[in-house]
């Protein structure tokens, strides 16, 4: 709760390997991964398609039990289905069956929160996400972008205090993206969360995460970890020090 | 408005045509066979509302009655353990092995026991019918509930779901679709049975009115009984239909 | 006993044979008795003794082959009195020829399928009948049709040759063209008998005394009154009507008064089901038959 | 490798464990109920071995051939018309009323016709048994054809697909796992379809043994093809199994 | 045939509307949109989410039939499935029960091509694609980027005259998405081939569409057609006119 410096680091990944398959049909997806996400900070993953990013997210999550190596969450080994951890899913996991308005409420929903609250809860950030008008509509009926932010308000109504992001803003345009961009990061000032975001934008990675790793090809090994502590402050942009990050962050993916 | 209508009458005619075609072809087929065991639809369906009027009637009512009510404990039943079979393996192993061994036994041979257990009254008839649905409910549920996406089960996972959120918000209306075709499976299944439950220390019911008929060689009066057990599964697939467009309004 | 009416249950199949209980029924003679009898329907033997096996009912008419099968099977039942089969006349079968297939005498029949329900008095009886023609035993072939509508419709269309029948249906084939091979008007061959749970015939002996009294009364109206109960038939045991009231028609149902089961008869039946190794256990007539309920 | 067998041995004792439990629970029945009808699996069991060597082997044979036959015909017919069916709404408008009317009928009573038109060989008992099943089989390729995705189908009309290769492409793989699951519901109702069918104008299969035994009240006998009717449907299972494995490897 | 001008456009719009649902879930996607694309040009459509890029696509790939106003494909009105037309879908359509190989060879082998050139083409576009590797896999056993990659391959193969593409370079990193895009630039400039891009990235537009349409928000309308004919040229991403270019269709997008 104490900002970037915060004692104890939120997320801590120590020499972790996974292979997927088994047999011959064997693939390793992660090699030796070490890291720490400091408690309230932000981090950015960035790599080549195939590095293991998605991997790295199901492993945070609990989705993925079967690696090797040490991954702890919060301090503790991570424990399915974790309280205050919520993922959005690279292909938006939204249930077909569920209107956009109970897709959005369906983590709250599960977390067996008051009906109140919950209304007033999703009514606030639907409206806000330009989905407000589609809530009776069915994934099935929405644009692919529609469908995107319905899978980022059902992680943000979840309020929690590790947000793992798998390319969120991928079919978003330009403006709707910056927007998003901005909510995301008046909730991070706001509430100190931890944020996980993969992304394939390498200025998406230096606005927002303070911390950036970088992953080689398949098996995804850390290339760098990239420290750019003055992501997040509203004017980073427009700085040299932002076109600098870019141009080394690029040499990096580059090899 | 009027293009629902439309659509409406659409499909009543279709409909009609369609019996319309199954008449011809069994008219067409008495005509050929010359058979006293195949009457046309004539002389069948002048028998049909003669009978209708008389006992025919009340022989529906107490079929439709044990039909629905047979319908719905295997439901009940089967549908909660067909999805635990299809997500739990452990448990689907040690199961299935029972569910198919019993599924292909003819279920009258067990008659003098569930006499024994049951009595002569409604209830061996019931649990005859039951018997037989229930194991295709089952079966169908348990595949549906295996063939579910592993994505939407991590999906609700990575909302913190539990096991019973996983049967709830996946596993339940991922398999409605094939609930509802177990249902019309079992629906047919069960009507067919009542030829063989009814007929066990009963007077009543078009499983007993059928074979009756059929004793006296009154083929007239059992193809109105045939025509009665076909309409009773015509409006159970109608009820069915509706049902399906109310509880799968996503597609 | 007094007080509370016994009550108990009789398995009834669609069969004529049955026609004194439902008489007895109609006018009361159970409720004289002082008894509470209640007549349970079923479609054929099978089920009507599998209902005897589940303890479902206490009593019915059956044929010995039945008895003596319970009785090797575990199920405890006792034969106390002739109900069909006492005079010639009673308990027809006969053995048919199809409308178009050229057979009319017994010789014809050699080698040729007869269809009939297996294992049953109504192979029994087709044995007995043909061997006394002159008919060996390997001579005798046969196919199984148990369902007796289907066997009907198979003989009259020339699916099969031959067929056992028994009436109505055997009259009603032969009125629609079939050739009567050989019947058993003059020797009944087979008889069929009032068969009592033995559980309930030790309990209850008085009251099993009572319904053959009450049965006997009908038999008596029915001698007395001969075609007066054919609507019954034809509700009950689904006699085609123009069979009962057809000028043509020959079909006639006798019914005597009771009589112990003789044990000359049970005795062959239990060769006969010795040989067709139908019985597990050595059975002999006092087994099967239980002479007290027609005791004075 | 060892891995592997690990996995096979366990299902194999988990399988074990499921029939003991069958027998126990058996077992346990018939010493309640104390009815003839009723044997325990010991007096059962031996009869079973006992007329395997004699002639159960031989009506086993007979049955597995006819049940086969049945399904492979009700395969090759229902599959097809059902996928046209779920596809094509207009022909389905006008031939479900046809399935929903004759379905439920229960198909004994068209057993004069049966024998007329077939004889008394093999043809009824085929015939009856596939005329049940088709029926299911159809109605389950049908309803799954119905719910494929629409964007599947986007996906390959959108590289040119015409009728031919949606059905091959898309509509016939998408079919297949609730195919398996019809195809296990109907090879249970045929074999419990055989206890109708083979005792018309037949001496031979298991159908035909299971009356006869009944009807001759020899019930050590008749649960002893009670039990081979159960390892009929249980080897037609596991062969299911190992086709679903091999039909459906993306899962 | 013949560039930029060719006589006779390949893509014909004349006052589109369209609606989707019926009775009172009537939702108005496309309102009377108007342009044309010349043969062998390129053309960019952008614009906020749900505005109806995607929608556009599905009618000139002839896959929506109902709606008001004139279309014409090659001077035709759009037949379902025209040979020479390629599609790439937003959600990539790959069937899950084929493997890669036989999705990507899917349009080829609907279009009944010889087995040894279909053999030969799918191949060497898997290679290029950096998808040889898992060619024996199924689609639920790849990432998202490269999912996305065998939509790329199916609809390359083709050798279309007519190549619809929405959003297909989202999920990949910088460095494929450039590789991508060279690869689309090589085959336009070999094949002449007429190509319509739907996209969120204002670079990618100004640096691939010789026409961008800019959509309005739902129901979409043409806010503008913008004419951009530089490009396709490989030096235009470095000078001051893409640059200006962007800063024009950021405003218009702003509206
Ligand atoms: N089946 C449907 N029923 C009702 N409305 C629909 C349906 N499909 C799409 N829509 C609506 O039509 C509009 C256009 O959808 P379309 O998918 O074309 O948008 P898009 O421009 O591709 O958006 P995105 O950039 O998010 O992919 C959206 O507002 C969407 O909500
Ligand atoms: N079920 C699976 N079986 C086998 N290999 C898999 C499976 N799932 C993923 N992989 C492989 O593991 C590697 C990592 O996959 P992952 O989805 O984590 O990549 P990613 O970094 O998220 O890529 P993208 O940017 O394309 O989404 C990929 O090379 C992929 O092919
Ligand atoms: C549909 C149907 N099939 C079989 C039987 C049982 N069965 C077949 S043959 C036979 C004995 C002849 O009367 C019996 C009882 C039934 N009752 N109904
Ligand atoms: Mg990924
Ligand atoms: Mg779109």
């Amino acid at each position: 709760m104490n900002g970037l410096t915060g004692e104890g680091a939120m997320v801590r990944v120590n020499g972790l390997s996974l292979w997927y398959g088994g047999g011959e049909h064997r693939v390793q997806a992660l090699d030796r991964i070490s890291f720490t996400i400091p408690r309230g900070g932000t981090c950015a993953v960035i790599g080549p398609s195939g590095s293991g990013k998605s991997t790295l997210l199901y492993v945070f999550s609990g989705l993925l039990e079967e690696y090797s190596g040490e991954v702890l969450v919060d301090g503790e080994k991570v424990p399915r289905g974790r309280r205050k951890t919520a993922l959005i899913l690279q292909d938006h996991g939204l249930l077909p069956w569920k209107k956009v308005w109970d897709n959005a409420a369906l983590g709250l929903a599960i977390r067996r929160v008051p009906p109140a609250i919950k209304r007033e809860r999703i009514a606030s950030i639907l409206k806000e996400m330009g989905l407000w008008e589609m809530r009776n509509r069915y994934p099935s009926q929405l644009s692919g972008g529609q469908r995107q932010r319905i899978g980022i308000a059902r992680a943000l109504a979840l309020e929690p205090d590790l947000l793992l992001m798998d390319e969120p803003f991928s079919s978003l345009d330009a403006l709707t993206r910056e927007t998003m961009q901005q909510l995301l990061l008046n909730i991070w000032l706001k509430d100190r969360i931890t944020i996980v975001l993969v992304t394939h934008s390498i200025e998406e990675a230096i606005f927002l995460g303070q911390r950036i790793i970088v992953l080689s090809e398949r098996p995804g090994r850390v290339v760098e970890v990239v420290d750019n502590p003055r992501a997040g402050r509203m004017d980073y942009r427009k700085t040299g020090e932002f076109y600098r990050m870019a141009t080394r962050v690029r040499e990096l993916l580059e090899h | 408005m009027t293009r629902h209508i439309g659509i409406i009458n659409n499909k009543i005619t279709k409909t009609l045509l369609s019996v319309l075609a199954l008449l011809l072809f069994w008219q067409a087929l008495s005509a050929l066979l010359q058979l006293p065991a195949l009457p046309g639809p004539v002389p069948s369906f002048k028998a049909f509302f003669l009978e209708m009027t008389g006992s025919l009637g009340f022989h529906f009512y107490v079929s439709a009655y044990r039909v629905l009510i047979s319908l719905a404990i295997s439901l009940v039943l089967a549908v909660p353990l067909g999805m635990v079979l299809g997500r739990e393996e452990k448990i689907d192993q040690f199961v299935a092995p029972m569910i198919y061994l019993l599924y292909p036994i003819p279920k009258v041979v067990f008659l003098p026991v569930l006499l024994a257990l049951l009595g002569l009254k409604d209830l061996p008839k019931v649990a005859l019918i039951t018997l037989v649905v229930f194991f295709q409910i089952l079966v169908t549920t348990r595949d549906a509930a295996k063939n579910i996406n592993r994505d939407l089960i991590n999906s609700v996972v990575s909302l913190g779901a539990g096991r019973r959120d996983i049967y709830r918000h996946v596993v339940w209306p991922a398999a409605v679709p094939e609930v509802l075709t177990s249902l019309r499976i079992a629906s047919g299944t069960a009507i067919a049975v009542l030829f063989i439950s009814e007929t066990v220390a009963s007077q009543e019911g078009l499983g007993y009115y059928l074979l009756d008929a059929w004793s006296r060689m009154s083929y007239e009066n059992m193809f109105a009984g045939i025509i009665a057990m076909g309409i009773l599964g015509f409006v159970i697939y109608i009820i069915l239909d509706i049902m399906e467009k109310r509880a799968c309004p996503w597609k | 006993g007094s007080g509370e009416p016994v009550k108990l249950t009789l398995g009834m199949m669609p069969i004529a044979d049955n026609l004194p209980f439902w008489v007895a029924e109609q006018k009361g003679y159970f409720k004289e008795e002082g008894l509470n009898i209640e007549l349970v329907d079923f479609p054929s033997a099978l089920e009507r003794d599998s209902a005897f096996v589940a303890k479902q009912i206490d009593a019915g008419v059956g044929d010995m082959l039945a008895v003596a099968a319970m009785n090797d099977s575990g199920t405890k039942v006792k034969a106390v009195a002739v109900a069909q089969g006492v005079n010639p006349g009673e308990n027809r079968f006969a053995v048919l020829s199809a409308p178009n297939s050229g057979i009319t005498t017994p010789e014809q029949l050699k080698n040729q399928p007869i269809a009939m329900s297996l294992n049953t008095v109504n192979e029994y009886i087709t044995d007995r009948l043909l061997g006394d023609k002159g008919l060996s035993g390997d001579e005798i072939k046969k196919t199984a049709i148990p369902k007796l509508p289907l066997r009907m419709e198979a003989l009259m269309n020339g699916t099969v040759k031959a067929a056992t029948l028994p009436d109505p249906l055997a009259t009603l084939a032969e009125m629609k063209g079939a050739h009567l091979i050989v019947d058993n008007t003059e020797n009944p061959v087979a008889q069929t008998v009032f068969i009592v749970r033995m559980e309930t015939l030790e309990k209850d002996t008085p009251a099993i005394k009572k319904i053959i009294k009450a049965y006997s009364r009908a038999v008596a109206d029915i001698q007395s009154e001969p075609g007066g109960y054919n609507e019954i038939l034809i509700q009950k045991a689904r006699v085609p009507e123009e069979l009962l009231t057809g000028k043509e028609s020959r079909l006639k149902f006798n019914y005597s008064q009771p009589v112990p089961p003789p044990a000359e008869e049970t005795e062959k039946v239990l060769q006969w089901m010795t040989e067709h190794k139908l019985l597990k256990n050595k059975l002999s007539h006092g087994d099967l038959v239980d002479g007290r309920v027609l005791e004075k």
